[in-house]
């Protein structure tokens, strides 16, 4: 019996290589020719606490998880209490036999228990109980009648150097033991099967954080000075990682003020530079933010949102950021906003938000979150467009147009898009000042001359307006014209684009939906493509339907109905179809 | 030397006359005409108070920016494009309160940068609150009954966290301070200059007699700079005696910029950003498969 | 020709006394029993750079002051060329007969010269150059036919006990002998005359600060530490001043984020604590505002704006933190916001604002501007209400009540207005914890759970919509039927209630005013006051009409017409009345 | 001494199993139980980080508040309820990184206030990022090269600002950490309290074992810890000896608070907030008539 995707689950407590092994494992999925999608689930703690990781895995494209599984592997008594309710009937545990499991109750659910000599396996054949993680995933390879060769590259990639060859081995041996004792004794009870795909393409594997940071490294960053934070550290990471292959200068600072400070100071004089936080990070960066703005530095900076207020649910996921964003900082100055939704819309973000803030010369926001930051996505060569990457500078003076200057630069001339032509720092015929108190068109102090604020502050809100036009989407997934739209923004793409795809096979022309990756300057498509809608449903990811009132103030169009969750889980698909069918009577569902 | 008519700046200060900080900028102007430095060789970036102003005052780039956040742009500028001269700028409330913290990690950091400190042991621009280095019992709208912390010693800070030159001046003396500036540009790593500056309206205890009476030049006298006990003690003599000129220089000591791989070829400003190669592409990718 | 109010400026550079003398005379012209206001002008240095000092007065009240003047003291040549165009016709200028001015050009403005023997009369009689402004006020006290007791009797107290009888006893002579020969030569070409008022009560002149500051010590605030910023540092200085005598600890600290945290560790333990900041510092204090809405400590945190972004105008005045204020801090949380709009509104936000951040345990934030800040207004004893001020810790346990407790203490209690009873630490039976994380109603860490997130986020958030039914207005001033409503917030309510009154006077009918002092939650009333009106015109001051935009968003209903100011100047009657006139023509008005 | 049990938490910790941060637990519950100390009488404020958890494992009063920001937090606790015992526990990267600031002017400041610093060399809850006080050196996913800065000494840096009491413990030696915990609480001002605390996971340089192997007694040496110079060299020991103990203790400096004629009678928060008397009213009117 075929499925269309298998959804896969490993349990345990932090420290048990939860979330490496699942990494892992959605790894040799997608060798195997499948795509995945991950949804990891880890408490604020080191060691301990319940983590979980689960894997959705089919062979056509899957955007999002489910709610439902299908396998658990759980680790400790703890995961199959906590889950068992997410098994479908017929889904089956793995787990080793010698854990205690409430039998009873998980044969009332429906489900089927798989007890193993994981433990045995691991430390008679692999010679280390660590290995037990090993054991679970080759017990699950079997039953899901996967290929144990995918499973077998991965362990051979991970250790095969690091921690040597006989480390390898030993984990290979496991594997295949326990891949042919599950095989043996479960593979013909469990019901699904994942498809052996033949020839498929090489795939790639990776989650929203490492796509922007790739996007911006192939957009030419070369300068990321930051501070951790989760979910964004990762960014931060992952630059810095590459940093020495690629020349990308990579600084932890003392605190986040100094790490958005000094990124201005680096792009001030030229570099193509970032930060990236979260929350409390953000709301620090606020007064920086407003110094870029007014002295019209460039500047990419990445918030990656989790559940406020202050430290609030800090390994969990959140959009409730959004107005914060649209209009932080003392004063008002022009910024970008983009919420990509995807790996590949993150990628894209990532490269897009210097040409922006280049062009603008004025800060570019990319809002992403603890969903997509750490969710895994299989994705084609096509969604990692490297090809398409541009480097657009914008109006940056190079050493032959100063070289040529005829009048004295003025490095905040006044012109109608508000763009005034830049010289970097280091050029004799460019030499300037820039004050953040108001200046004028030669960057002298003026912050007393009314005249001359007249024509210097609208010139920088101008920059918005001209930005206004090139602020992509809304995009209409599904049918053009539907009962219901669903507008949703950022990570939620998944979710909403196979929850109306569910919809739509229910009943055909029931919902479409209307999905914003640029949010600021609201883009100018939108009143054409809300124009076009019925019944306009709004989700997201906080308490007070943030996306809603930026569209009510925007565009004058209220929400019909407003969707909205914050327990700091991502939306799914199974969430927007449950609110849907309760409508006025679930918490997170309010008419407004 | 070049001529110092080159950092002439067209607009005109708007300090207080007689304020020290004129000293100050005409000390820098000396220490840059001296060393040769040409305005476009030379980034000021300043935070915000009345000393803060100078980069508006002096023909060369100039950045002024936040109040205290003088020090993390600097470094980010000078990190970015190694080929420049990184001048911060900052007053005492600025470098030493609100910047504190910048002020405390930018020592350790030793990136090239000079950092000089307009100290004039109060709040100027926002007319005449007590600051960091207010000496105990300073009076102030703010500290009605006198202030009570200890104040704030800048050199034996910079000492404590590894500085690799702490230097004074006096604004008094803006031959003496431009010698100093001088040595702190040329210094490889973070270099310190605090400069003992009278504000002729809202400090009435350090003025310029205070410091005429006071100042002595540690050149004058057998002081070892490179001598971190004798450098100790130094910083702490205030009183009868106040020391001017190098307290401590460590040589040998490599900035931060020298000891990371990417910086080697010069820093990322001065290179354009570039479309990543093939290969590039290829090896990025190959570690997703 | 007696005329309803009289308008005079001194001007000259900073360090010449302008202001201290400017407020001295408007403390002379209240004793003289007559009403006044103000309004300075004045640069972000400390000497040098031009000033001055406006003073309007009138037998009636005066709620703003007026771009046109009657007289002009001036003290250097600037003073003259800059402010010749807003004298009127007969308007005169007094003035250092030694002084260059440019007479044919001030004649063929139809204004008079009043040179005067200034200087000699300081350094003669007085034996110091430094009293030519005592000179120039004498002067200025006879040309308006006023009596010179007023003007000495402030002498007397400025200079009485502070510097010596010998000072004072010289300003006198000044004063005398300037008046005498300005009376002499010119009270008969002067066209308005101020009236003589007998009896007049009592009144008080101060600015908003200075409100602010005494509505605070009255509602028992007896906390404050601060950061110096300009236009805030005033209140912070008043309390700091009036601390010893009161019982107010007051402390500057390091910088902003050590202000407002160590007020809400302050407040955390029961004091009434305050800050008070303007632009970078209340950026600054962004993470600490979300922290205290998550621990639900009360705080008072007063923002006076000036011009951003960054830096911007520090002396200047603008209401463009609005919808900063409004959505700051990552996450969600609640938060009150008053913006008062004379002195009366700021005495009562003041004690007002303690009361409600008690009650709603959870930051309330004032928000005023450089004008408001600075300029000083005379009213009457009935404008600073002493008798209405209520001091309301809402549900705070007393020892007794803690002492009585039978079950456990659960401090995040959730209740259904949202406000959970607090008990202070320091009683045996009520030994808790609040951490920044979210966490159960005991105080335990729980940022994993949703089910307790879902708990305790709405009843948060709850606070809110208990607190939305006791925001006030917005106050309608006028015909209840109007063509036309003028909409403001905070300080343009002077402005724009004169403006009104014109407008009707000129033609009855014309136009009201809805004012909005209650801000956030946004007050319910005012979907039914908005719903008698016409023409909607919202006037404020920043660029992109940010109340205009809240409007919108929380009411769904658009404004008709914008006007805006953001050159850091504060809106008078004359700029409505030209903008609603010149309407599509004036920049500074759009129609939206 | 009162009851240990007394100090039972009902939330079990979630560090690691062999964290250095247990041992600190039990030191500080130890040093209440022996000064006699009731839950109620104490406020615990620390920042965000794996020791910063450290309220909601103890029956105290506790606020667990923003990274960096347990200090002023603390320090308004205590201005406004001086009756209240209130120590802030924070981590490096909390204490000396992002809250820098904080410390260099709690420090000088004085307020009678505990500081205990989870001193673990590296950032815990964030996953093993270098921190302030990582050796030159230390490999961590954001320092992949090594750590480039010289780590800050924070013993160093508070009796450069004028601390005056300064002391260093160990985790692994929980008795002396409570005894010298004991005298911080009874210092009247600011005690700093700097704690080699063993991470586990994250540091593999800063163990159990470097630590037992290297660190000694100063109450077992001749130390004088009312000695200036003596304190400045033990501070700067750092190597196959390491001092933990008293570094420095001044007595006879008056608190903060003592200072403050306002505070002379009690806090603030001590006393209700009352309306204002008909006198004093008219005295605020009268000065605006
Ligand atoms: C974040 C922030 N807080 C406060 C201010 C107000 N402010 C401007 S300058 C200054 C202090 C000036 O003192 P100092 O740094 O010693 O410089 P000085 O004026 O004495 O040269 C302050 C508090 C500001 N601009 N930004
Ligand atoms: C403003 C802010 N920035 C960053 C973080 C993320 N963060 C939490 S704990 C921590 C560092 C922890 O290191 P340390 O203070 O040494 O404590 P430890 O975990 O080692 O005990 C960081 C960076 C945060 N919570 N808030
Ligand atoms: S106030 Fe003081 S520091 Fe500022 S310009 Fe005047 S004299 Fe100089
Ligand atoms: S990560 Fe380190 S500091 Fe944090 S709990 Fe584990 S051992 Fe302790
Ligand atoms: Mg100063
Ligand atoms: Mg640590």
């Amino acid at each position: 019996m075929p499925v269309q995707d298998l959804s896969l689950k490993l349990a345990g407590e932090a420290g048990q290589g939860v979330e490496s092994n699942g990494a892992g494992f959605a790894r040799a999925l997608t060798r195997a020719g499948l795509y995945v999608y991950t949804a990891s689930d880890y408490m604020s703690r080191i060691r301990g606490g319940h983590n979980s990781y689960l894997i959705r895995a089919s062979a056509e494209k899957v955007r999002v998880h489910r709610d439902h599984l299908h396998l658990l592997l759980a680790f400790n008594p703890q995961a199959v209490t906590t889950h068992l309710g997410e098994l479908v009937p017929e889904g089956a545990i793995i787990y080793d036999e010698g854990m205690k499991v409430p039998e009873a109750q998980v044969a009332a659910a429906g489900v089927q228990l798989f007890p193993l000599p994981l433990r045995e396996l691991a430390e008679k054949v692999g010679g280390s109980r660590i290995m037990v993680n090993t054991a679970a995933l080759g017990a699950a390879t079997a039953v899901m009648g996967l290929d144990l060769s995918h499973v077998e590259s991965v362990i051979l990639d991970n250790f095969g150097s690091k921690k040597g060859a006989a480390v390898a081995e030993a984990n290979l041996k496991v594997a295949r033991a326990a891949y042919e004792t599950a095989g043996e004794r479960y593979a013909d009870r469990f019901p699904w099967k994942l498809p052996k795909v033949a020839n498929a393409p090489r795939r790639y594997l990776l989650n929203g954080n490492q796509a922007i940071a790739m996007g911006a490294l192939a957009g030419g960053c070369r300068f990321i000075s930051a501070y951790p934070m989760t979910p964004a550290s990762s960014i931060f990471e992952w630059l810095t990682a590459q940093g020495p292959k690629y020349g990308v200068v990579s600084k932890q600072m003392e605190d986040e003020i100094a790490a958005i400070t000094m990124a201005i100071g680096a792009s001030y004089v030229g570099a193509r530079a970032m930060t990236a936080t979260s929350g409390g990070g953000l709301s620090l960066m606020v007064e920086a933010l407003g110094l870029a703005g007014m002295a019209e530095v460039p500047l990419v900076v990445v918030n990656a949102m989790r559940p406020g207020p202050s430290t609030g649910m800090p390994t969990r996921t959140d959009q409730g950021d959004l107005l914060f964003v649209t209009h932080l900082a003392h004063g008002e100055f022009p910024r970008l906003i983009l919420a990509p939704g995807n790996v590949r819309q993150c990628f894209e973000a990532g490269y897009r938000a210097f040409n922006l803030a280049d062009k603008y010369q004025t800060p570019v926001i990319i809002l992403t979150d603890g969903f997509l930051a750490s969710s895994l996505e299989t994705v084609d060569l096509e969604d990692l467009p490297f090809d398409e990457v541009t480097i657009d500078r914008g109006e940056l003076l190079d050493g032959a147009a100063l070289d040529q200057l005829e009048e004295r630069y003025a490095r905040f001339r006044v012109t109608e898009s508000g763009i005034s032509p830049r010289a970097l720092p280091g050029h004799p015929k460019a030499v300037y000042t820039t004050p953040s108190d108001e200046h004028t068109e030669y960057g002298a102090f003026e912050s007393e001359d009314a005249a001359n604020r007249l024509q210097q502050h609208p010139k920088r809100m101008r920059k918005l307006e001209t930005a206004r036009a090139e602020m992509q989407g809304p995009t209409l997934y599904g049918p053009a014209d539907a009962e219901i739209t669903l507008v949703g923004w950022g990570s939620t793409l998944g979710a909403l684009f196979e929850a109306v795809e569910i919809l739509n096979e229910e009943r055909p022309g029931t919902a479409n939906l209307l999905h914003f990756t640029d949010l600021w300057p609201f883009p100018p498509a939108a009143e054409e493509a809300l124009a076009r809608t019925r019944r306009l449903v709004v989700v997201e990811e906080n308490y007070t339907g943030q996306f809603a009132r930026l569209l009510a103030s925007e565009t004058g169009r209220k929400a019909d109905h407003l969707i909205t969750r914050f327990d700091g889980r991502a939306i799914t698909p199974d969430y927007v179809l449950q609110n849907l069918k309760e409508a006025a009577v679930h918490a997170g569902s309010q008419a407004v | 030397m070049l001529d110092l008519k080159l950092y002439k700046s067209e607009n005109r200060p708007t300090w207080c006359p007689g304020c020290g900080d004129f000293g100050i900028l005409n000390a820098i102007k000396q220490a840059l005409a001296q060393l040769e430095i040409w305005p476009h060789e030379v980034l000021f970036v300043s935070g915000i108070g009345c000393g803060s102003k100078l980069p508006d005052y002096i023909n060369a780039n100039g950045f002024t920016t936040l109040h205290g956040r003088a020090l993390p742009i600097a470094q980010g500028a000078k990190l970015a494009n190694p080929g420049l001269h990184v001048i911060a700028v900052t007053g005492d409330g600025d470098g030493y309160g609100i910047g504190g913290n910048h002020f405390l990690h930018a020592i350790r950091r030793n990136i090239n940068i000079t950092h000089i400190v307009e100290n004039n042991m109060v709040y100027g621009l926002t007319k005449g609150q007590y600051s960091p280095t207010s000496a105990k019992g300073f009076i102030s709208s703010t500290t009605p009954e006198g202030a009570i912390e200890r104040a704030v010693n800048p050199l034996a800070l910079a000492l404590a966290n590894g500085g690799t030159f702490v230097a004074r001046g006096f604004s008094g003396d803006p031959k003496h301070l431009a010698e100093i500036i001088a040595q702190a540009i040329q210094h490889p790593g973070y270099a310190l200059v605090d400069v003992l500056q009278p504000c002729v309206i809202y400090n009435r205890v350090n003025t310029y007699e205070f410091y005429e009476q006071r100042v002595y030049k540690l050149e004058e006298t057998d002081h070892d700079p490179t001598n971190p006990e004798q450098a100790w003690e130094r910083a702490h003599e205030w009183g009868e005696r106040i020391p001017i000129g190098v307290i401590y220089r460590e040589t040998g000591v490599p900035t931060y910029e020298e000891q990371v791989s990417v910086l080697q070829g010069g820093g990322p400003a001065q290179t354009p950003p570039r479309l990543l190669t093939e290969a590039e592409r290829e090896a990025l990718l190959a570690e997703l498969a």
